[in-house]
């Protein structure tokens, strides 16, 4: 294999179709595209501006990433299942994860984001890798009830480094699961550059597993959207798991304690900016007549919506009640946690009283 | 009832269990057509097939992992990890995952996954294959832990670890493999597996036990009975939950209390029965409760092992000494 | 002396053992130019370079695992592990290689490894970030675990740490990184690491505590002195090995005894200091060793711990208990 | 790359040299490479014997991987140092490794088999995959001495589906380590065909991580030692890791408590006879008269001699001290080993006494 990306959109916003992945483009597609994109992008920034206020404990934020994300999100079929890190934000909106139900991680209320069986997404682990064997198993499961679904398993390229995400590949090949591996290779796993993850290419460890692969431009929408849709595509007909390389760049800090200064040059950002996944589809729906003033005021609109929902919800957001954090530590009653929960609120009480 | 040795009673209640829920599937390394290192998924993949009963590659993470996802859609897999000393690499997917997602969802996604560990010592094996790593599980909020002491045992509660909603760490005392039962393998399965059994009833002193020191136990007490001292023996089976009301019921009357496994005893099972029946009995013990375990080293090559091991003359000297005047 | 918090104390600790030993070597995530996440390895790269300060893949087994062939070509790997919620894809290296390798090599191979782990909750962190593993390390034969409770403890014993050719889990408070002493970064580094700290004496009382809660101890004996209740202070420093000794010989004289940590009370390190307390001063306490700790649940979301973690009140709350009459 | 193996020796005996890995075959070499091959089976044999009659508790028979193993050994210099499995008798052997030393592990009396410092072996791990770790953690105390050496770090097929294996690949072309993978293929992990786990032969693996890795013929000698010397002197130079897979089988039971005809068909057993590695290098040394009468009495009673030392050894071996096992859990003292030590030696002198 070569290490040549796969791009359907110039960074001029040129249309090239990719004999291998043809893919319809409308103008109603390049608008959901654009509106996931802006809306994505709106909830970061949000969530940045929630951090910094104190109102939220942490934000790990996706600027640069959103195309890559947004496209992948479009690939899948509701029917199908995704297992992610905490960065696919792009991923959560096109999934219909609510923004505000996300930060109740962030805000330090609860572990969980949003219910995995309603917008078939598994809640993201913090615990870089583990959640690859997650999509395999998953994916072992689609096969033995024999349903026309597939899973994609997305983490990033420090990920790849972990014993975790190896077994992952190992199990998913040779069980012929269907899930999709994309990796986004953002270059960075906090301070570290991907060339300590590897010398060669992410895409080559691919075929030593016995499974193709594809490298793609992680700032191209469309080529996102095309790939990891044949690939999906080829999963639920029982050809086996891929994997996807989406080339990309994290514009902004790992997380908001983060300090990108002291390890990386910024200048850096230029080139990344430069290839920005929404100016590229912005200039091509431009060239194609398919963005009208009114619906980027629409689009915009409804962005503002979002951000004043989400202030709302959060900055209002009681703490919950002490003996809430007893709750489903077990399915079934577990006598330990009852006499420890019990202890709790006759402290509790005890307290108030005195 | 049918006379069972304890590989014999896991296999039937794994095939019962297998038969009564579609949903339930094997996975562990050589569990297909070789059945096991020790034969306990014997005849099952032949059976129920390559799609339940799942030949892993070589890699506990990935066994463990993998299981996890396939709870997520709905499956309750039963995990074989060969032997104790290598359940380590999958110790990050049984906390950080296994332990915790119920929890970490708010009670939306159930984790009824199963490991199973043949563990413990006095196979005379190599490095590796005879530790007592339950201390770790039991620390951990999040999992179950059981472990059954003889074969009839090991027939119900493999199938209530099945049916547990919750992930159960389900140790086999390998040293047991082999000893036989009458197994009742007709009647519906009763009772709850989360409970301490009292096997014996004696006035002067409480033995307390689980897994491979039961029958360490039991034989002591009979040994000491000779002398006229009468020991209960309790066996703890879950130690996660831990069912101590049992044991504090019967140190309330005897007054003295010898806590027993292989484990070392620092920071061992016992050292949470020791602090927990002295909370609820501190007026009525005689004696401080006495811990007989393991010491303070790795498990030593298999030629030191019968020292190693607690066995009845140790416990018998446990008892000397808290019944000493 | 200078004044320094527990992050700067850490990083001139490591400094100055890096300069006394040039096979003192650095490895973990993010340990480089940025210095760790929380900045304890700041400018060690840029002064002793990338071969002695060694940025790491992301993969905590590689880590570990890489620096035992370290070790066994003669250098002595300090790692840094980023957060305790991380340590778990390592622990397969960390119990059955670091902790049994001098063992099984019958003393002909030392493991001088440090692993350092910001360990423990209350600064709002999200999940895995603020967790207590001690116990699984303390019940591990074959490691040594060490935990300063202060700055000026942490310059000396992470020091004496890497000094040791045994391997030492160094666990780092990490709510108590930004907490000022005094350091005396001049005199000889003296003394031993291994034993516990009689901080506080008291007529009362003994609180035993390690790591983040020495400090919450010594507040509550301050409050408690206060309404008249003088408790001693011992800080455990070192969980393996446990060094008893003085809290034994305290509580021989008040007669009660309170132990503190955030980790799960269940197994934790607390049962074994009740369990060998109790054995100890049997007939000299005046009631059971209580246990001030965490409930058994997984860390909680961040906005609940300031009611999960032990704090001033919960200490007071028991120390009435405990002196109740 | 092609998966065709490297074959310098063919099944008739006759050598074809390879251009890439070119090897000066005397008879001198021939004879010392029989010698040590003949020296390990003998080896081999009598350990499953001892075990057979209850003297050891366990072995782990090598027959038909002696020519990889040796071949390897020969590779080293003996500067260069070497990690293994239980099962690589052969280079045991070629290091220097006495038989007696070996098999104190499987009678019980020892967790340890040799001295690591003196044959350049590290003690070999029980836990799958652990010591690949190892291997390239020495290999970088190696590169930051600036000593000239390079290790050799052998696992098997099943092996390499750990994350450990993974993460040794990682840490190894991240660093640039000087360490050879050696994995030996010899299709089965217990009960596990290579199928299991790898679709793509196992020397693909390798290009992933930016590392070159070779193919062998792992039951010809003389190719596993002009491959391996090529990949240490290249590692040596500072060109870095390197990977090899020796295709090979595995003739015997996995362990002596392993029963293969529950999981294979003993007809494969045939097909790998006939490659078998001694065989093919008699033929060899008999066409080119390298193997006169005399010397192959000689190796036979040097092979006798060994059987009879080694049973004397292991049939006379009492059992340890008791109080041994106390000893090196801590390179310094530790209060509670020492206590327990204390107690166990009241314990045991009480029970003399009564
Ligand atoms: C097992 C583990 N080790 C360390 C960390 C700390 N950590 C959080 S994110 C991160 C970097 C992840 O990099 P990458 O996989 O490239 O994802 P990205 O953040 O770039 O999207 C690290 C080291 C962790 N969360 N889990
Ligand atoms: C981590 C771990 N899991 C399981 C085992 C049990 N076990 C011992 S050998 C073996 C198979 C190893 O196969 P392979 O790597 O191909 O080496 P081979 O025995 O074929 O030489 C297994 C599963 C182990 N020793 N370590
Ligand atoms: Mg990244
Ligand atoms: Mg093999």
């Amino acid at each position: 294999m070569t290490d040549d990306v796969i791009q359907l959109l110039t960074p001029d916003g040129d249309l090239v179709q990719h004999p291998d992945y043809p893919l319809d483009v409308d103008a109603d597609l390049l608008r959901r595209l654009y509106r996931d994109i802006v809306l994505t992008r709106r909830t970061d920034i949000e969530s940045t501006a929630l951090q910094r206020t104190g109102e939220l404990g942490l934000w790990c934020p996706v600027l640069g990433q959103e195309g890559a994300q947004v496209g992948a999100g479009h690939a899948m079929r509701p029917s199908d299942y995704g297992f992610t890190t905490y960065r696919e934000v792009g991923l959560f909106h096109v999934r219909g994860v609510d923004p505000v139900d996300l930060l109740h991680l962030y805000r330090g209320v609860s572990h969980a984001s949003w219910d995995p069986q309603r917008v078939g997404l598994g809640l993201f682990t913090i615990v870089i890798g583990s959640h690859a064997l997650h999509s395999v198993g998953y994916a072992m499961g689609i096969q033995r009830d024999g349903a026309d679904e597939a899973v994609l398993s997305c983490f990033g390229d420090g990920a790849t480094s972990t014993g975790d995400v190896h077994e992952a590949m190992v199990f998913a090949t040779a069980f012929h699961a269907p899930v999709v591996f994309f990796v986004q290779n953002n270059q960075w796993a906090i301070s570290v550059p991907v060339a300590r993850q590897t010398r060669a290419s992410l895409a080559r460890r691919a075929a030593g597993y016995g499974m193709p692969s594809v490298r793609i431009d992680g700032n191209d929408v469309l080529a996102s959207l095309a790939v990891t849709r044949a690939l999906l595509d080829r999963a639920r007909d029982g050809s086996g798991p891929a994997f996807i390389e989406a080339v990309t760049y994290r514009r902004g800090p790992h997380t908001t304690s983060d300090d990108p200064t002291r390890y990386r040059d910024e200048s850096e950002l230029q080139h990344w900016e430069a290839l920005d996944p929404l100016d590229r589809l912005r200039r091509h729906m431009v060239k194609t007549g398919a963005l009208d003033e009114a619906f980027v005021v629409d689009v915009d609109a409804e962005a503002d919506a979002l951000g004043v929902r989400v202030r709302e919800a959060i900055r209002g957001m009681e703490d919950p009640d002490p003996l809430g954090m007893f709750d489903h530590v077990y399915a079934e009653p577990h006598p330990q946690v009852t006499a420890d929960r019990a202890a709790m609120s006759a402290y509790l009480a005890a307290g108030e009283a005195s | 009832m049918t006379s069972m040795t304890m590989v014999q009673a896991l296999n039937a209640g794994l095939r019962r269990a297998m038969d009564n829920d579609p949903k339930v599937l094997l996975m562990g390394e050589d569990i297909g057509p070789l059945g096991g290192v020790f034969r306990v998924t014997d005849g099952l993949q032949k059976d129920f097939g390559e799609d339940r009963v799942i030949d892993a590659p070589l890699a506990e993470s990935g066994i463990v992992g993998t299981a996890v996802g396939l709870a997520m859609r709905g499956y309750r897999p039963v995990l074989e990890i060969q032997f104790d000393g290598f359940v380590y690499p999958a110790f990050d997917q049984i906390v950080t995952m296994v332990a915790k997602h119920h929890y970490r969802s708010g009670g939306i996604t159930t984790m009824p996954i199963v490991i199973r560990i043949p563990y413990g010592g006095g196979i005379g094996a190599v490095e590796h294959h005879s530790e007592s790593p339950e201390a770790y599980f039991a620390h951990t909020p999040g999992l179950r832990v059981l472990t059954p002491a003889d074969a009839a045992e090991a027939y119900v509660t493999i199938q209530q670890a099945i049916a547990s909603d919750d992930p159960v760490i389900y140790l086999e005392p390998k040293r047991r493999y082999w000893d036989r039962a009458e197994v009742d393998d007709v009647s519906p399965i009763s009772g709850s597996p989360w409970t301490s059994r009292v096997l014996r009833t004696g006035a002067d002193v409480t033995l307390v036990a689980y897994g491979p020191m039961v029958r360490t136990c039991l034989e002591a007490a009979d040994a000491a009975s000779e002398d006229g001292v009468e020991c209960s023996v309790i066996d703890l089976r879950s130690l996660s939950p831990l069912d101590l009301g049992p044991v504090v019921d019967d140190v309330r009357s005897t007054g003295r209390c010898i806590v027993v496994h292989e484990a070392p005893v620092v920071l061992g099972v016992g050292a949470e029965v020791a602090a927990t029946v002295t909370e609820q009995c501190f007026f009525r013990l005689e004696a401080p409760v006495a811990r007989v375990g393991g010491a303070y080293i790795p498990y030593p090559p298999n030629r030191y092992e019968q020292h190693y091991l607690p066995d009845v003359d140790r416990v018998l000297d446990a008892i000397d000494q808290v019944t000493a005047p």
